[in-house]
């Protein structure tokens, strides 16, 4: 076991994949890093998560573009038709506007196109996530959306290890995976296994055992989700925290056991308050085990508003593990 | 050209042309889902431009307009009608149909339904033939409608930048839909347009067998040798609506363009040739174009099975 | 009172608002038709909707474009904030990826990035639906997707009357709204009054009364739906049918007190089957008004996956009346 | 240029340093929300620009780096500090920011977090001036990246076809991030890009009062004139980081451009000036924008009831 952040662990598991399987590129903006210019080092990407990959592997298999989204996720994605493996970055979930049609169109729908005839190992690498004073252009956070494309496979990962192994069961998976990390979790360190094993897209993961009510959180809300359990454990509440890790395919199974366990749902996501990934496990979680619940469900999610600049505004917008608790306390008064 | 390069042509080109008119008598049948978009007038284009690959190391992608595209590489012609009926036999078991034709093994990575998506797509072919250095090359048909859209334009930057083998196929034929591409396309010409970003560019008269011969192998070498891209651009006719069954309201009747298949025609004629072989021929490719659709229309639907293995795949 | 296809009455709802008001705007591909042609005829978009406008109004308020759809629906987000009140026309919704960042950055942000310190009338029209065999690119509904971004408002009319008064309220909001018409209803007619009134963003229309369930249908659905409560009335079932016509705002009140009314809870909807309009439904309900229910709620929706090409897989992935009848027996059973 | 002209820009050049260093420290002491990109070494250029337009007629897009467009529009520093300091009495009470600064009053339509999505959004104040008759014209400010991406590539595009009444502005500082122009972009030129979509077009040195105001005049004037657009390029360094707290590992450290801001200096002191008063100048312009950066570094954090406003209007 060795102690380290989400970026340092993302690093490592894509040294791991590219020297294990020579079909594996990484694509994107800067990720290489001052490609054009002279005299300077390898930058590795703006959070350091490619760093060292252009010197071991070659401007051959890590290949800078220009700010061209859409030109070059599709390269990606043709690539992954013809052979190749690539990984490719897309700077901030924000930016996918500019490149849509080839992840809603291209990627998500070729496989099914070609009924299954090839299989499209694209991992698509993006961050997200608000708190920071980002703006409304680059706090985003679209996993809900991008669910929503059937085609693609979407994770989220919550902690240095969840990362690396999604990684890499990413770029050995069938289809496209759009890998989603927080801005706010980079440099959360963790320990983690030496060898950073795959962790299976699909199955999500008990963070806290507890018998009173399910949270199910995603990404940067694990910890939110956990600090509010710890809080409310004070309180005599035992709340059971689920991290789904993979958003597409939902673990359903395993939220299923705990709704029927805990018999109350609270879901804590920082993706869209409308249709987003809260309203997709409640909707699911009420049609297959209503039986089950003993109180309504309870969502915890921004505004439904575009994120603020402003700290205090921001800090308005964003739930908080105060939000969480708050919420599970009416759940259980109610 | 020898009279034999010719007189194949001539077959291929009238097979298609016939395989399409099948298809549209099909389609007033009731027996298509979809709108279909008929090549007629880009045949003789395309097939010169097929006659420069080698395939299926080389990988194409079209847009949706691509049924002669799949024939004059080869596709199987019985697999494409089922895929565009929807017939059980068809390229993917009728889940893609008219708009997204596959077939890889003839070099077919795809057909596209967003104008312009297939464009990157290519670019991606042409990096996995240069990363694995299979020797191959990719080409990627737009029209000149797309011509104007984000993702060529990213495109064609990108694989300068990039320098990847690729070749960009522009069939001009005039139009976008309804609407003229001299109106839609700022500039004086699409050449100088992909010349701006670097590219080695060419154009043709499409309808020109001999040139666009000569030029689409020219341009294919170039880019196979060097590794670098190029863009051809052809001009072609569009000799019938934008889709089959578009009334053309917006398009006079005269001053249309005289068809490329008869030029062709007049081609073998002026040499010495048999009495009646290209009546032969013409009939040949008619009657053979005939029987693969009406085998295709008599097969059953695609059956939904496959949506049951992608519904379960999702699942896990 | 007359009677008229829902394109006939967007055409004649265009034709009222361009007259009404010189700063409305048509812009969009093929919407005068033949631009650059000699000789030939006007032809009003590829529906027939934009039918006799440039003829009336003139080329300069009747704008044919490229196929650039990031670039003109970008140009009428600037013209709307800068004293234009723009129609501009996206032919598919599908094609809405290639122009993503501009609807989802630019159009749904600008106005809250500015504090409201500018209006943005712009609307968006588009066609959405699958059953014609289309294929996976001219079939989607992407209605849910587009009512989780923040800031844009989504109306889905079912009938000639709605088409035309949503059209009038969306030239008339003070943000972005986007008209998704189904292609299979272009050809629907119905009685409309004369003068063609405005429906109000974010009213809903009780379709049918009953008692027993609530259906929740939108777009061509709701004739699904009200085919499906006219079998159920035969087995004694009697289903209240829903139209919100307006996605997002969503017209809440009126849903719960349908849901308070009847206990049950039926969405029928052609997006998403994860993370749509269905799961944004219910997920609602269940929080509001969660002691209401007395069964499980139901979402009807097509499948997850691409829309398929063949007749066959098209109709086993679109859901029918007899879906909705099946699903809403079950329920009534359970 | 008149010593008058000379020395106005100067102050103003100065004023935008000084206020860009001012918040430059700010970030530094934990006091702006976010990331800061800067305008260093673009002032002059932005300037000649401003000096050309009609405002608030004339409406301008710019990019995330428009700190130093918005000062030369003539945009109230205080507003704008406050903004990007997410301050009470900010532009749009702090819910843009510094990437999405908004002042119409002043013919700034807006600035982007979207590298190019500022560019269509000009097209739009365009059309409108030239529907409206107003007699104004539309800017859009982009950087050598940007003009690699779709949303620029149509535009140009668009603008020709629509005969729109915008002048393209690229700023051309070398880089997009840690990647250098000269790499990103194929082709020999920008330049060549924009003509080959149809658009007069004309380079300058960025750095170059006399030739930047010459240029941005003419161009303007053409853009009034003709109704048609235009695209200048102007060459100006980036004399610091992407943004502030880049620690530029990409880049070395020799080699860096001169500062434009010196060049001007020089140019006044060359003329018959009174001794001390480029000194004079620049303390003042310093201590201006240091007392307005401070100014807004005291004003309380804005408030959050501007959110409540639109979840009020989302509801209803
Ligand atoms: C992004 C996008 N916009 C619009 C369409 C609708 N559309 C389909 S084909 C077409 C015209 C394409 O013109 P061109 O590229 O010249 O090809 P051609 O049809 O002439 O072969 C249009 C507008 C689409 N499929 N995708
Ligand atoms: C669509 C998109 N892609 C990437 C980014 C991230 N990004 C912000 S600025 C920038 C570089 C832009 O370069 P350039 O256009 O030359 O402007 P400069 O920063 O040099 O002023 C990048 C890549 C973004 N904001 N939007
Ligand atoms: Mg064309
Ligand atoms: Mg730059």
């Amino acid at each position: 076991m060795t102690q380290m952040t989400l970026s340092q662990a993302l690093n490592r598991a894509h040294h791991d994949v590219m020297a294990a399987d020579d079909h594996i590129i990484v694509i994107g903006e800067d990720i290489h890093g001052g490609s054009g210019v002279t005299g300077g080092q390898e930058l590795g990407g703006v959070f350091g998560v490619t760093r060292g990959l252009a010197s071991r592997f070659g401007a051959g298999r890590v290949i800078d573009t220009p700010i061209s989204e859409t030109a070059f996720v599709g390269m990606a994605t043709g690539a992954a038709m013809t052979g190749l493996k690539p990984i490719v970055e897309v700077m901030f979930c924000d930016f996918m506007g500019v490149c849509f049609d080839q992840i809603m169109n291209q990627a998500a729908k070729a496989r099914f196109l070609s009924n299954g005839r090839f299989d499209l190992p694209l991992t698509i690498r993006t961050t997200m996530g608000a708190g920071d004073g980002s703006g409304a252009m680059h706090s985003q956070s679209t996993f809900g959306m991008l669910s929503s494309v059937a085609g693609l496979m979407v994770a989220c990962p919550s902690s240095p290890a969840d990362a690396a192994g999604l990684l890499k069961s990413a770029v050995a998976a069938k289809g496209p995976t759009i890998l989603m990390e927080h801005k706010g979790l980079y440099g959360h360190a963790d320990t983690v296994e030496d060898d950073l094993p795959a962790v299976k897209l699909g199955k999500g993961r008990v963070v806290r055992e507890g018998t009173d009510l399910t949270i199910i959180a995603v990404s940067a809300f694990v910890h939110k989700a956990e600090a509010a359990a710890e809080a409310l454990k004070k309180d005599g509440i035992e709340a059971e925290v689920i991290d789904p890790r993979t958003i597409k395919p939902l673990d359903e199974a395993l939220i299923l056991e705990s709704v029927k366990k805990t018999g109350r749902l609270l879901v804590a996501s920082e993706d869209a308050a409308f249709a987003g990934f809260a309203d997709a496990v409640i909707s699911f979680v009420t049609r297959a085990a209503f039986a089950d619940l003993k109180a309504a469900p309870v969502a915890v999610t921004p505004l439904d508003i575009p994120v603020p600049y402003g700290r205090k505004a921001e800090a308005k917008w964003l739930p908080t593990a105060e939000t969480i608790i708050k919420a599970a306390k009416q759940m259980m008064e109610a | 050209m020898e009279l034999e390069d010719l007189t194949l042509m001539f077959e291929k080109a009238h097979f298609i042309r016939a395989f399409e008119g099948a298809l549209a008598a099909a389609s007033d049948a009731g027996e298509v889902p979809g709108l279909v978009h008929l090549s007629n007038g880009a045949e003789i284009l395309e097939l010169a431009v097929a006659s420069a690959l080698d395939l299926p190391k080389d990988q194409v992608t079209g847009s949706h307009r691509s049924h002669g595209i799949a024939l004059s590489l080869g596709v199987d012609p019985l697999a494409l009608a089922c895929e565009i009926l929807g017939r059980e036999g068809g390229l993917s078991e009728g889940l893609g149909g008219t708009q997204h034709l596959i077939a890889p093994e003839s070099g077919l990575l795809g057909s596209n339904g967003i104008v312009g998506g297939q464009v990157p797509l290519a670019l991606g072919a042409a990096l996995s033939a240069k990363t694995l250095k299979t020797g191959g090359i990719a080409v990627s048909y737009f029209g000149d409608g797309a011509a104007n859209q984000g993702a060529v334009l990213e495109s064609l930057n990108l694989a300068v930048v990039l320098k990847l083998p690729v070749l960009f196929v522009c069939e001009n034929n005039g139009f976008g839909q309804s609407t003229a591409s001299a109106y839609a396309a700022g500039g004086t010409s699409l050449l100088g347009r992909a010349r701006a970003f670097g590219l080695a560019a060419a154009h043709v008269d499409g309808t020109d067998p001999l040139e666009a011969t000569k030029t689409a192998h020219r341009l294919a070498a170039w880019v196979r040798d060097t590794g670098s891209p190029a863009f051809l651009e052809a001009s072609v006719p569009r000799l019938s609506g934008h889709y089959h069954g578009d009334a053309e309201r917006y398009r006079t009747t005269d001053g249309r363009s005289t068809d490329p298949l008869d030029r062709l025609e007049g081609m073998i004629l002026s040499r010495d040739v048999p009495e009646g072989l290209v009546e032969d021929m013409k009939s040949r490719a008619h009657a053979d174009a005939l029987a693969i659709v009406d085998e295709a229309t008599a097969a059953p639907d695609a059956s939904d099975t496959a949506l049951e293995a992608f519904m379960a795949e999702a699942q896990a």
